[in-house]
């Protein structure tokens, strides 16, 4: 198998959704000659010009918008937001027509379509540039949403979410861009039933870790402390967080009883907020031996300076920190 | 164009019209949930344009879609049954009157946002360019609709990308209670087409023949130019806004103006009974299409309600 | 007292805003001798004038950007979304502009701004027009957000919010414009320290329900019905969203043991399951005798057909068997 | 102009220049988080458009402000110290290169946003012009800004309301990598802006005095008409967008020739001698920015790092 980074590993996944549907396009800023901000398409305009891979001027709205009326008409459009925060600039085409047109239209219409972005922090871009914005999305029925963590599964779901018949937010966190393992280029799937499952990273007896996109990495390595080596963590990478496999989690806290979700957005309505919700208004709850725990992104727009950004986003230490406590607790 | 062509222009202008007339009667008999916007005086727009197309050419429209969507082709039946929340209905009374969708006849559907259909259309005209299809997207939008930002950056890239994409702008004068004079700065809205290096015109859109004209040879140069192009098509709307409007933005003397001056059906009769056209064969077309709306009133109220089905698997595909 | 309907305190907070404050304007689509689409601004164009009442072009964008401009430079703006669903045009200006300012540039500026919107279902506006999207804004750091549910709160949150130095989001649910009562048309306050207060609507010992905005009121009724006389039911409004006053909820749930959290939107990273998740990661955790429970909308666009509306949107009747089935379940 | 004025456009232009280069060396050293935007080459349009404004007259940037900002009468100081997450920073460290404001000057700030801050512009302008304050607002923006929804909305409401913005688009032509022939359809931006009903001027970005001369003129002409105008300053950047590029989109003549042919700073020396000021004179501002900017640099470097405050209560006023 091939070793490649996350960034490769979506560009393969692009290629085969390229090469597997004429209708297939992508569309966004600067992702022809330059490549795309994080340079995930390049190459790809070499390959299959400019018909496919099409550099559309500085205007979200109409990149969505766009993606919506092919799928509507045939096409599998593939959209990219450079950041996703700029995706605040297209959220009438994905939320009010995307999200909704199969379901108004009495299911006349599909709207297959993804649109992926750039997500997180971690980078110094600031504010308006490490938004971890996927709850929003999770709140909007008829829309999917998948979070990818490693070359891996951002291969596997990409294609999936490209099977799947309906609208997919794909946020690929940046930090996970660079991170470099083998992967199996496996064909494009015959259905998109990948989507909506979660993945035991980790099997456990004693706490059960639920995360998502890059904060799954830190929870991964924080398990690995040594200070944590006499527990047995069980850890959970949701993957879909919409449809969100809630199910997974509740069996699993059955088991260990005690529950962890870790994530870099802010609490407040969000992914995190949801599943702890999920689980405890579910038969789970009685399973639960102490209270589940939440270690989420302070509520605070995202600094700029390094010292503060990692204040404001879990750090592995808060994990390890956090697992103990939890364990130790009512040992 | 031929006395058929003609009767069928004029069939069309007064289903559209019969059509909401229904409508705005079911209502007061309160057999209508939500509210809904009627295209009562602009008849000749939907007609003419419509009428112009093929049936593979598509169309997007918006809340005030009645009139584009029975000039696609669509059957009152199924519209009257989803705007009473019927099994029938085009969206299965999960739309209702802002948006029904008409896929077999190339309407790509209703839109109950402000410009929600303008990106959509530079979408299909994509699908269909790159599909190959030789068809256009004609795109319904109002003058209210001019001065958001999805305008700016559809029409933008239906320029650059050369697609295949007929904008018609109803300007019946007003968004909602304000004047278009008041909201689309610089005053033309042909002007502000044509800096995005569009060909524009602004034409009559209560002459039917003219807008029918209109659209015709935009579709074909279109077609062989494969760039797109923007019509203005002047109308006026006869009744509020929706139920809400008590029309304090406006003169009574203006509308009884329109109504008496500028009525596309009117003035179209007047034309046909002008070449010959028997009083008697636009009698008949009379009796058909008020009888295909009673039928169509009736059948509908008989039908059954839309089932409640599992709503959150129906909203996956 | 005067009586009078949510609409018409709504605007004489809104008189009472502009009579106490000369760079106060209202902004917004229809809001002038329309009055507004729902009547809520009727009126004021003819005290107030053109140079305070602004009527302005299809344009949420420049709307919402405008009052941050305007906020940043010692004005106090007022803007209007007819219906909050429009908000998806104006998420740049309230999300990355408004909400962060104040952070992003060290304090340096305020953006003391309300942008007003009816929110909500029950009229048979279908999907695009129905939808709660409160949620939303409680996710974005740097906003505050408020959901009145009758007369008197409106109006009194309402001036609240407009002391307030940050910007706020004002849902106003559709069904509570025409809600009638008596009024105390107190003056402007001195401080906006109302926001972020709940409100116990009725004290109880068996079970503590909590909802927000219209859904109060069917909660309010709910406790009324023949069924539930014999059990004593406490029942929260929430109020303000952002910041959510969840350590009163977490008292109240302390006393009777049982959470019922009820609300119009769907459940996924909202309001509800955030109050859910911030109650059991509390010491209120040990206190609940049985799961806690979330009454939301179905995870399905808003239907138009009302038989199908009120299959989405949780109703009295609902409320009243969750109740019973709580009580009753352990009892 | 006189020669003081002259020399403080000379002066400025250095100083926008050398700050840029010192941030470029600092990154390279690895002393920067995050990305940046060097605007090395287009110094005359900041300079000359900021120094035609009075200190009340209010500017809101761009990603790439470095220049507006100083040209505004920011302490590069403080500017270094933001970059580098210190206590004396503009933001204190919450905002980098980015986002940096200086309220006490008169600049609303810089935006992450593409288009962002026309609609607060607009607003601000709007807050003048309540408040009877004889001021304007100056819009900084880009050629990539043209193609946003915002730029639609913001124009046409400026225009609508006659409101005091001076919009200046600096057309460094390439929105990131496409080159703005590519994005504005229709093929000019004046024309554009023209269509709202507004008053444009294409000019040389690049040479300060005309940039200086046609602002002071705008502004006077906004004071008394009260209508907001549009000037495309046409300039050039040689540096990649941000730290991430590769420059693949354009040629290393193209560059050359701009860098060669088209300096803001060499012409402008170029003239000044021609004018006859004195070598020494330059030479005496070089000295000076030089060690501003070493000094700036130094004491910043040795700044306290930002606190770990309340992050969560820093969030709300
Ligand atoms: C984005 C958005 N903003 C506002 C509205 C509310 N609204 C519905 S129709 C309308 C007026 C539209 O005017 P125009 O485009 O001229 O169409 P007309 O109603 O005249 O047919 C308004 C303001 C909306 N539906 N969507
Ligand atoms: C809404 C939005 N879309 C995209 C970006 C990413 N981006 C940052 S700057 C830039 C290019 C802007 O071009 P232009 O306006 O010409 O300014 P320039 O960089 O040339 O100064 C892009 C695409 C952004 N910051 N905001
Ligand atoms: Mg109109
Ligand atoms: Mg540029």
């Amino acid at each position: 198998m091939p070793e490649m980074t996350t960034g490769q590993a979506i560009k393969e996944a692009l290629s085969l959704c390229l090469d597997s549907n004429d209708t297939t396009f992508i569309a966004g800023e600067d992702i022809g000659v330059y490549g795309g901000a994080f340079g995930v398409t390049d190459g790809l305009l070499e390959k299959y010009g400019h018909e496919r891979i099409k550099d559309t001027p500085i205007s979200e709205d109409v990149i969505a918008g766009l993606a919506v009326g092919a799928a509507i008409t045939g096409s599998k459009p593939i959209v990219e937001m450079q950041f996703s925060d700029f995706i605040v600039n297209a959220m009438d085409p994905i939320v009010n027509q995307a999200a909704k047109l199969h379901f108004m239209y009495g299911g006349a219409v599909n709207v297959p379509m993804i649109v992926r972005g750039a997500s997180g922090a971690g980078t110094g871009a600031a504010a308006q540039h490490s938004q971890s914005l996927e709850s929003w999305f999770c709140h909007v029925p008829g829309l999917k949403v998948v979070t990818p963590s490693n070359p891996q599964n951002a291969f596997d779901l990409l294609l999936a979410s490209f099977v799947d018949p309906n609208p997919v937010i794909f946020m690929e966190h940046k930090l996970i861009y660079k991170l470099k393992s083998e992967v199996n280029l496996g064909p494009m799937p015959s259905d998109s039933s990948e989507l909506g499952k979660s993945k035991v990273i980790q099997e456990g007896n004693d706490i059960t870790v639920v995360s998502y996109s890059n904060m799954v990495n830190s929870v991964i390595s924080a398990a690995k402390e040594d200070s944590l080596t006499d527990y047995s963590i069980e850890i959970i990478d949701l993957l879909t967080l919409a449809p969100m496999d809630s199910e997974s989690v509740i069996n699993s806290v059955e088991k260990t009883k005690r529950l962890l979700v870790c994530q870099e957005a802010p609490a407040s309505s969000s992914v995190g907020s949801t599943l702890i919700s999920e689980v405890v208004t579910s038969r789970a709850f009685k399973a639960l031996n102490q209270s589940p725990e939440l270690l989420a992104g302070l509520h605070s727009p995202m600094p700029s300076a390094k010292h503060l950004e990692t204040t404001v986003i879990p750090q592995e230490e808060d994990i390890v920190q956090k697992i103990k406590e939890m364990i130790e607790n009512e040992q | 164009m031929s006395k058929e062509n003609k009767l069928e222009l004029y069939r069309m202008m007064l289903l559209i019209r019969l059509f909401e007339e229904a409508l705005e009667e079911m209502f007061s008999r309160g057999l209508l949930h939500g509210t809904m916007h009627l295209s009562i005086g602009q008849e000749a727009t939907a007609t003419g344009a419509c009428l112009a197309l093929e049936k593979k050419d598509l169309i997007t429209s918006t809340h005030r879609g009645h009139g584009h969507c029975l000039a696609k082709g669509a059957d009152p039946y199924k519209m009257f049954a989803e705007l009473l929340g019927r099994e029938d209905g085009y969206c299965r009374g999960r739309g209702g009157s802002m948006h029904i969708a008409d896929l077999s006849n190339g309407n790509l559907g209703a839109n109950g946002i402000v410009a929600g259909s303008l990106t959509i259309s530079v979408g299909a005209a994509l699908s269909l360019k790159m599909q190959k299809i030789e068809n256009i997207v004609l795109c319904f939008f109002g003058d209210g609709a001019v001065n958001e930002g999805s305008f700016h950056e559809a029409l933008n890239l239906a320029s650059l990308w050369d697609l295949p994409v007929l904008f018609v702008c109803e300007n019946n004068q007003y968004g909602m209670s304000m004047a278009s004079e008041n909201a689309v700065a610089g005053g033309s809205i042909t002007q502000r087409a044509e800096s995005y290096g569009i060909k524009s015109v602004s034409i009559d859109g209560n002459d039917v023949e003219e807008v029918y004209e209109t659209v015709s040879k935009c579709k074909e140069k279109i077609k062989s130019s494969g760039k797109p192009m923007f019509i203005e098509s002047v109308t006026y709307r006869y009744r509020g806004h929706s139920k809400s409007d008590r029309n304090l933005y406006r003169t009574s003397d203006e509308i009884n103006f329109w109504k008496e001056e500028k009525d596309p059906l009117k003035r179209f009769i007047g034309k046909l009974t002008e070449e010959k056209v028997e009083i008697d064969e636009l009698k008949k077309v009379e009796v058909e299409v008020k009888n295909l709306i009673r039928e169509s009133v009736k059948k509908a109220l008989e039908s059954p309600e839309s089932p409640k089905t599992n709503l959150e698997e129906d909203s996956y595909a």
